[in-house]
């Protein structure tokens, strides 16, 4: 079933096949006139509450949100990418977002394997999966911490902040950097200490995780906060209003296929919502992980001229990159972060809602700013 | 409203809390339990194509490294956390230092790691640490990340509002020298903590060195 | 003595024909003999006329500086004060209705010239006049059974009832706050006359109220039912005077809620459960009308010294001082201790708790429930008083001198002193403690029959130690080393402010059902629009009633109108005959 | 009349250096059920002596009202804690000023002049919070003033240390009318003293309703303010001891002074262990629910004025 995902540079990206041209927009219905009373109230770029720097504009007559604009080109940055090897822009598009930096890379790679003849094996598209996945639950682990900082949550709060720690650790252990930096390249994936285990995780996080939807409190924040029902969403906003949205079940790249496990939807399309999917991502993650046996050995590899596009499904949805090379030198690239699409469906929800219902519903799309303010030059 | 929803203050997380217990590491009086290998001192010889420069004639300069083991076997990892440098101290924040993180233009990557030293294993209010949301309360400023244009003006901003005594301190290799991706902060640090992103241990024990305790 | 006085208004009157600030100069002068001659009377009515006495002092200066209106406004203030004048000194019913008369007519006339009304806004004064008829027919009842025209006891209530309703209206309490919100409000009547208009016309209701209510016998049923509507107008008046939008509307309906205290006070005193709390609840009675009226007549100037009239969009010039006296007038409002304000509303809660203690059965729930309502009142009050001063003084503007608000600061000083020497209104309720370091004659108390003390206060002590443990507090940890910055708004200039509506905007969500508020595509609507709707439609439906009566009957023939007069006539003479 | 000062002196001093350690206690408390280490408990008097030392940076929107007026509502705090039986259970030097419903009304001017003063400083933040502290006060203020009478009407005096003394007979302590009135007190202090599940001292800015009020302050003022908040939540609290919670076991004479302080804090202890419960079972209620919080306390403590009236009839 062929569902829309986004711009991507100069390409329409469906899910199963990608058009010249730009792609339908998702329209927010300008609130024109500002009525007696009403005013900007500007919160961002730099403030306690929000985690990177980001412009965010709230039309309101007072507490009550009327329009809101999100302007994430306060930390736009140049990478200079182009004309480089495939080596070195691999540094760069580490570097774009921490968070997402083993989706980044391993989108790219797919999109150089599509130009490329390998002999890769399914070990190393293993311990590719198993970097997307260490992700994903270490970003909807912060995410949920977010969730509960907001509400002023202390004992969830700390003990989640406890979790991600472990789990960083273990990442750093296996790879030798937190956030898979210089771990991916071309030919091989560097690795630090095979004898990595993540059993503990589960225990902890479904104790709790039990009793953080037992609070009626915490739910009552989340619950009707941030209604988006729109098929062209993606990710887990998607999959919380019950769309069976997920690139690991469309793309060939990765062998999703091999591993026995299922895409969690919910159909409130809430923050609530979106909490009760990324929670059940995490325990699917994990099941994932505990199926794959760490190692690693190098592969040859001959990448010659044309264009790619590949995609991985990254923690907050699909994040795509276009690749054309040219005798080895990267000579366009574009990249579709999910974060842009999230950012137009916050936007597009959050309106009726009332300014304590902020920090909720923005935390719980999982935007990052860094990877939507990029331009490659 | 149904009265029940907040009625009901059922002991559950208090009781959990407690049963979880205490979970703060005694660093740094004892050694760091458990670093990622790549956010640590590099020492070796030999010389190496490094893409930032920070090995030249032999010698590894943590202002410039941004861990991306080009340089490997060459030169590898030792796990020697004290690799930032502390030019300016005020010992009237010893016992209360209030910080305020500033992103001039991260991955995202110096705001996760500076987050986590307020976790449980780290636990930063110990040492009277505190993260709070307006330069105005806060006793020094954190940049993070490259000098982009949409952020001087805020940084600036940020500079002024803040009361005297104050102290700078540039997080992370962008914030230092730029890495890759651009150029350091506008204002001069009096307190440099290098990293790509610099792991919590460094962080933890560098502020702990730049509030003036006797480390 | 009191012709002089009427000589002196009257002379000025003319004067202020030719020259307007002699004229104003000279109703000053006349003011202050008004005042000495209140003191000299000394009994509680001469309490008010203190009061009204200081009003028109300081309205009159304010209007030197502040009457840019052209020739008419001078004239028409001074004879409305010399019509209150009238109305408080009278001795004989006639007298009181002359003076209540020249009270309103010029008022009306003042809002009416300066700005075309649309209809409706006329028509509601019509409803004004409403406690004309109603205190007239008082009046008339009363000379039937003492059949005669002075002031003296009576022996039936009825005229009581009929005269203290008819007040009401005037006072604006909660059915009938459109007549009395409406013309400040919609008619944006200048600061001056609106704060004479607000503080001593309803002053001179409430000495109405207070005049019969001490010739007539108790009827404590009358007192449980002013008590009842009293804290009812309290609250919904300080509610829509926190969300009201226009400057000397918030100000009018804060008068209502002052009133509705006054009110609750006469049900008090009418109530009567001992000697002792009845006298304090007079003195009760005192307090808030001498806090009102200054305090509004103050507040009303500082509406005066603003442009515009939409509390989201004024333009404002602001000062040390002005602020500073602003913040006293304003936390006088509120209810808050040092000054009278806060002496008032405590003394008002202590007669109504204390009432409740003596009665101690079901009734006296009802004095329960409008103290604990008079205190969510003083909530809002607080609340109005703080977004009003906040958009007219302090939040933003351009700082600037001017004299108008030397005025305001100079009232809002005379506010705190008031506080300190509210003593003399408790006169025999002064109690001291030596042993405790507070000398004899420092503390006002409150007690609910001799001997047996409710709650004790000392406005003076409190302002003191308050000043004393400041510079204390300034000696030993010193002044603090000031440098200018801008406004820290997330690191960009700061663009847009917070509006004086987003201010008041969430009890409008909160209380959405109380206040019926809607959000359509562009706007909010609140209830008080829609309390204006359903007494517009009244007022449509009477004016086409009267036209088509008009045209079928007025058909300007003098014959007629003599006939309607005669009808008329017999009418009356037969009420009077019947009751 | 030596023995009087002296006692006023304790109680003044004591109320005034004691208060931050509660806030100080409760905090590490917190953090420790939150799996930390957490701060030392001493850490409010820290924070306080650092911001003496460091320099004022005030909008140019600002004037010296915004400068000063901390000074006043530190001195209105001091005021309150001569009136109220927070330390030693006899009348002291200065008690008659105010009675029980003056204390409240010191306590909303003290707030009225915060938020005023806060507002000079012209930020969109402050405003946010200033709009919620002020359409809370509705029910903030009447619900104090009617919890302060509702032991006034068993007793027939509004006087707080006569009260002191009926709580402690346990005929009236365990009526009906008294503990809905402990509770309602206790609602109230929990709203009073921003603790969960009203408000929390998070860092998001949008959530802010107190802490707006202190936001643009910095040094000497900011030190001034926060010590004034210590302070309020020690009388508040203090007040809800003595008088309703946990009346009994107060000395009396210079010594016993001394001794009221150690007796002062066991009380204290359990009723930050009871906080300390609420704070980390709780999160943070919606905006618009706090107000249902504190009209159930309003609601209850009304409750208790009428039978307090009609009970013993």
């Amino acid at each position: 079933m062929r569902r829309l995902i986004g711009q991507l540079g100069k390409f329409c990206l469906y899910s199963d096949t990608y058009f010249e041209g730009t792609c339908p927009h998702i329209e927010n219905e300008e609130i024109a006139n500002s009525p007696y009373g009403a005013f900007n109230f500007t919160y961002g770029p730099s403030a306690g509450g929000l985690f990177e720097s980001v412009g965010i504009d709230i039309n309101t007559f007072g507490e009550y949100i009327r329009n809101i604009k999100v302007n994430p080109n306060y930390k736009k940055r140049e990478i200079r990418i182009l004309d480089k090897s495939i080596e070195d822009a691999i540094l760069y598009i580490e570097r774009i977002n921490a968070a997402f930096s083993a989706s980044h890379v391993i989108s790219f790679l797919s999109a150089i394997d599509k130009i490329s003849e390998s002999d890769i094996d399914s070990d190393v598209l293993n311990l590719r999966i198993l970097q997307i996945e260490m992700e994903r639950i270490r970003n909807n682990l912060f995410v949920i911490e977010r969730l509960a900082e907001s509400a002023g949550f202390q004992v969830p709060l700390y003990q989640l902040q406890y979790l991600i720690e472990n789990v960083n650790r273990k990442i750093g252990k296996l790879f030798g950097h937190r956030y898979f930096f210089g771990v991916n390249s071309v030919r091989k994936i560097n690795i630090n200490d095979p004898k990595v285990d993540f059993t503990g995780i589960e225990r902890e996080f479904k104790t709790i995780y039990e009793d953080i939807i037992e609070n009626r409190i915490f739910i009552d924040r989340l619950q009707g906060n941030g209604i988006i029902k729109d098929e062209r969403s993606i990710g887990p906003a998607a999959r919380a209003a019950g769309f069976y949205y997920d690139a690991r079940i469309e793309d060939e790249f990765l062998p999703y296929k091999d591993f026995d496990f299922k895409i969690s939807t919910y159909n409130s399309a809430d923050a609530f919502g979106r909490l009760i999917v990324r929670s059940e991502e995490i325990f699917e993650s994990l099941r994932i992980i505990s199926q794959i046996k760490v190692k690693s050995k190098e592969y040859k590899i001959k990448v010659n001229d044309g264009e790619g596009i590949g995609r991985v499904e990254s923690p907050s949805g699909d994040s795509a990159y276009f690749v054309k090379v040219n005798n080895g030198k990267v000579v366009n690239i574009d990249l579709l972060s999910p974060s842009s699409i999230n950012i137009e469906l916050f936007s597009k929800s959050m309106v009726k809602n009332i300014f304590t219902d902020f920090p909720f519903n923005w935390e719980s799309f999982g935007i990052w700013i860094s990877e939507v303010g990029v331009r490659f030059i | 409203m149904d009265i029940g929803s907040w009625g009901e203050i059922y002991m559950n997380w208090f009781l959990k809390g407690l049963k979880k217990g205490i979970k703060t590491e005694k660093f740094p009086k004892t050694n760091p339990i458990d670093i990622a290998p790549w956010s640590t001192e590099l020492n070796g010889s030999g010389n190496v194509n490094c893409p930032t420069k920070a090995i030249d004639n032999e010698s590894w300069n943590s202002e410039r490294c941004i861990y991306c083991r080009r340089c490997y076997p060459l030169y590898s990892p030792t796990g020697n956390i004290d690799i930032f440098k502390v030019n300016k101290k005020n010992n009237i924040f010893r016992r209360s230092f209030y910080v305020y993180p500033i992103d001039i233009g991260t991955c995202g990557g110096c705001n996760l790691e500076l987050k986590l030293i307020s976790s449980p294993q780290y636990d930063m209010t110990r040492f009277g640490i505190f993260f709070t949301n307006t330069p105005r309360h806060a006793d020094a400023l954190i940049i993070m990340g490259i000098m982009t244009e949409g952020m001087k003006e805020p940084l600036l901003n940020a500079y002024e509002a803040m009361p005297e005594p104050k102290l700078i301190i540039a997080l992370g290799v962008c914030a230092i020298s730029g890495g890759i991706l651009g150029t350091g902060s506008q204002i001069k640090p009096d307190v440099i903590i290098p990293g790509c992103p610099p792991n919590p241990y460094t962080i933890l024990k560098a502020l702990i060195e730049a509030k003036g305790d006797k480390e | 003595m009191i012709y002089f006085i009427y000589l002196l208004f009257i002379l000025s009157i003319f004067l202020s024909i030719f020259e307007k600030k002699i004229g104003y100069a000279l109703s000053a002068i006349t003011s202050i003999i008004f005042v000495y001659y209140g003191i000299t009377i000394g009994n509680i009515y001469g309490y008010f006329f203190i009061i009204s006495g200081l009003v028109w002092l300081f309205s009159s200066i304010f209007s030197i500086f502040y009457d840019t209106y052209g020739r008419w406004l001078s004239p028409l203030f001074i004879t409305s004060i010399l019509g209150m004048a009238i109305a408080l000194t009278a001795r004989t019913y006639i007298e009181f209705l002359a003076g209540w008369e020249i009270m309103t007519i010029p008022a009306y006339a003042i809002i009416g010239l300066n700005r075309k009304l649309d209809s409706p806004a006329f028509i509601f004064m019509g409803f004004g006049e409403l406690s004309t008829i109603l205190i007239f027919a008082g009046f008339i009842y009363a000379y039937t059974t003492s059949n005669s025209f002075y002031f003296t006891a009576l022996d039936t209530y009825i005229p009581l009832i009929v005269v203290t309703f008819g007040f009401m209206i005037k006072m604006g309490i909660f059915p009938f706050l459109v007549t009395e919100w409406l013309p400040i409000a919609h008619g944006n009547s200048p600061a001056n006359a609106s704060a004479i208009l607000s503080a001593t016309m309803t002053l001179v209701a409430a000495y109405g109220i207070v005049k019969m209510m001490l010739l007539s016998p108790d009827i404590p049923i009358l007192g449980y039912i002013l008590m009842g509507i009293g804290g009812f107008s309290i609250f919904f008046s300080a509610l829509y005077a926190y969300i009201s939008e226009h400057v000397k509307g918030l100000l009018a309906f804060s008068t209502i809620e002052n009133n509705g205290a006054i009110l609750s006070a006469i049900g008090v005193y009418m109530t009567y459960p001992t000697k002792t709390i009845a006298e304090f609840a007079l003195d009760v009675i005192v307090t808030f009308a001498f806090a009102h009226s200054i305090a509004k007549t103050g507040l009303f100037m500082i509406s005066g010294t603003v442009e515009g009239e939409a509390l989201s969009k004024l333009k404002i010039i602001r000062n040390k001082l002005g602020e500073i006296g602003g913040i006293l007038l304003a936390s006088s409002m509120s209810g808050l201790l040092p000054n009278i304000g806060g002496v008032a509303t405590w003394s008002l809660l202590e007669s109504l708790f204390m009432e409740a203690y003596i009665l101690h059965s079901t009734l006296s729930s009802i004095s329960i429930i409008t103290g604990s309502v008079i205190a969510m009142g003083e909530g809002f009050a607080s609340a109005a008083m703080i977004k009003f001063i906040s958009y007219t003084q302090v939040f933003k503007g351009i700082t600037g001198k001017s004299a108008k608000i030397t005025i305001f600061s100079i009232i809002g000083f005379v506010i705190l002193i008031l506080g300190s020497l509210s003593y003399l209104l408790f006169r025999n309720f002064i109690y001291g403690v030596p042993s405790l370091g507070i000398p004899n004659g420092f503390i006002i108390i409150s007690e609910y029959s001799s001997g047996k003390i409710f709650g004790d206060i000392s406005p003076f002590y409190v302002l003191i130690l308050i000043v004393v443990f400041s510079l204390l507090t300034l000696g030993i940890f010193g002044k603090p080393k000031v440098r200018k910055t801008n406004t820290w708004n997330n690191g960009i200039k700061p663009r847009e402010e917070y509006t004086a509506f987003a201010f008041a905007n969430n009890i409008r969500l909160m209380l959405s059902k109380l206040l019926r508020t809607e959000i359509k595509g562009d706007s909010l609507e609140t209830s008080t629009n829609i309390f204006w709707k359903v007494m517009y439609y009244i007022a449509k439906k009477y004016v086409s009633f009267s036209r088509r009566l008009a045209r079928s009957y007025m058909n300007s023939s003098i014959s007629w109108y003599i006939i309607y007069m005669i009808l008329a006539f017999i009418l009356i003479t037969i009420l009077v005959v019947i009751l | 009349m030596i023995s009087v000062f002296l006692e006023t002196i304790i109680q003044a001093i004591g109320v005034i250096l004691v208060s931050p350690l509660y806030s100080g206690i409760l905090d590490k408390w917190k953090a420790n059920v939150a799996s930390r280490k957490g701060q030392s408990i001493f850490q409010p008097y820290f924070d306080i002596f650092k911001l003496l030392k460091k320099e004022t940076t005030v909008s140019s929107n600002a004037s010296s009202i915004f400068i000063y007026t901390p000074y006043v509502v530190f001195s209105t705090y001091i005021v309150i804690s001569l009136v109220i039986p927070v330390v030693y259970p006899e009348p002291i030097l200065l008690t008659p000023t105010v009675d029980f419903l003056g204390g409240a009304l010191l306590f909303s001017l003290a707030g009225f002049l915060k938020i005023i003063e806060a507002m000079e400083s012209g930020s969109n933040f402050v405003a946010l919070g200033s709009a919620r502290a002020a359409s809370f006060s509705f029910l903030g203020e009447s619900t104090l003033i009617t919890v302060f009478f509702a032991v006034a009407l068993i007793t027939g005096t509004n006087n707080p240390y006569i009260e002191h003394e009926f709580a402690q007979i346990p005929q009236y302590y365990l009526a009906l009318d008294h503990i809905l009135a402990t509770v309602a007190f206790f609602m109230l202090w929990l709203f009073e003293t921003g603790k969960l599940p009203v408000e929390s001292s998070g860092l998001a800015e949008l959530g802010m309703i107190d802490d707006a009020l202190i936001y643009e302050h910095s040094g000497k003022p900011l030190a001034l303010l926060k010590w004034g908040g210590y302070m309020k939540q020690y009388l508040l609290g203090s007040v809800l001891l003595n008088v309703f919670l946990l009346p009994w076991g107060m000395q009396l004479g210079v010594l016993g002074a001394m001794e009221d302080i150690g007796i002062m804090f066991i009380k204290w202890l359990f009723l930050l262990f009871i906080a300390l419960v609420i704070d980390t079972s709780l999160a943070k209620l919606r905006l618009f629910k706090v107000q249902d919080f504190l009209a159930v306390a309003f609601v209850l403590s009304i409750t208790s004025l009428l039978l307090s009236v009609i009970q013993n009839a």
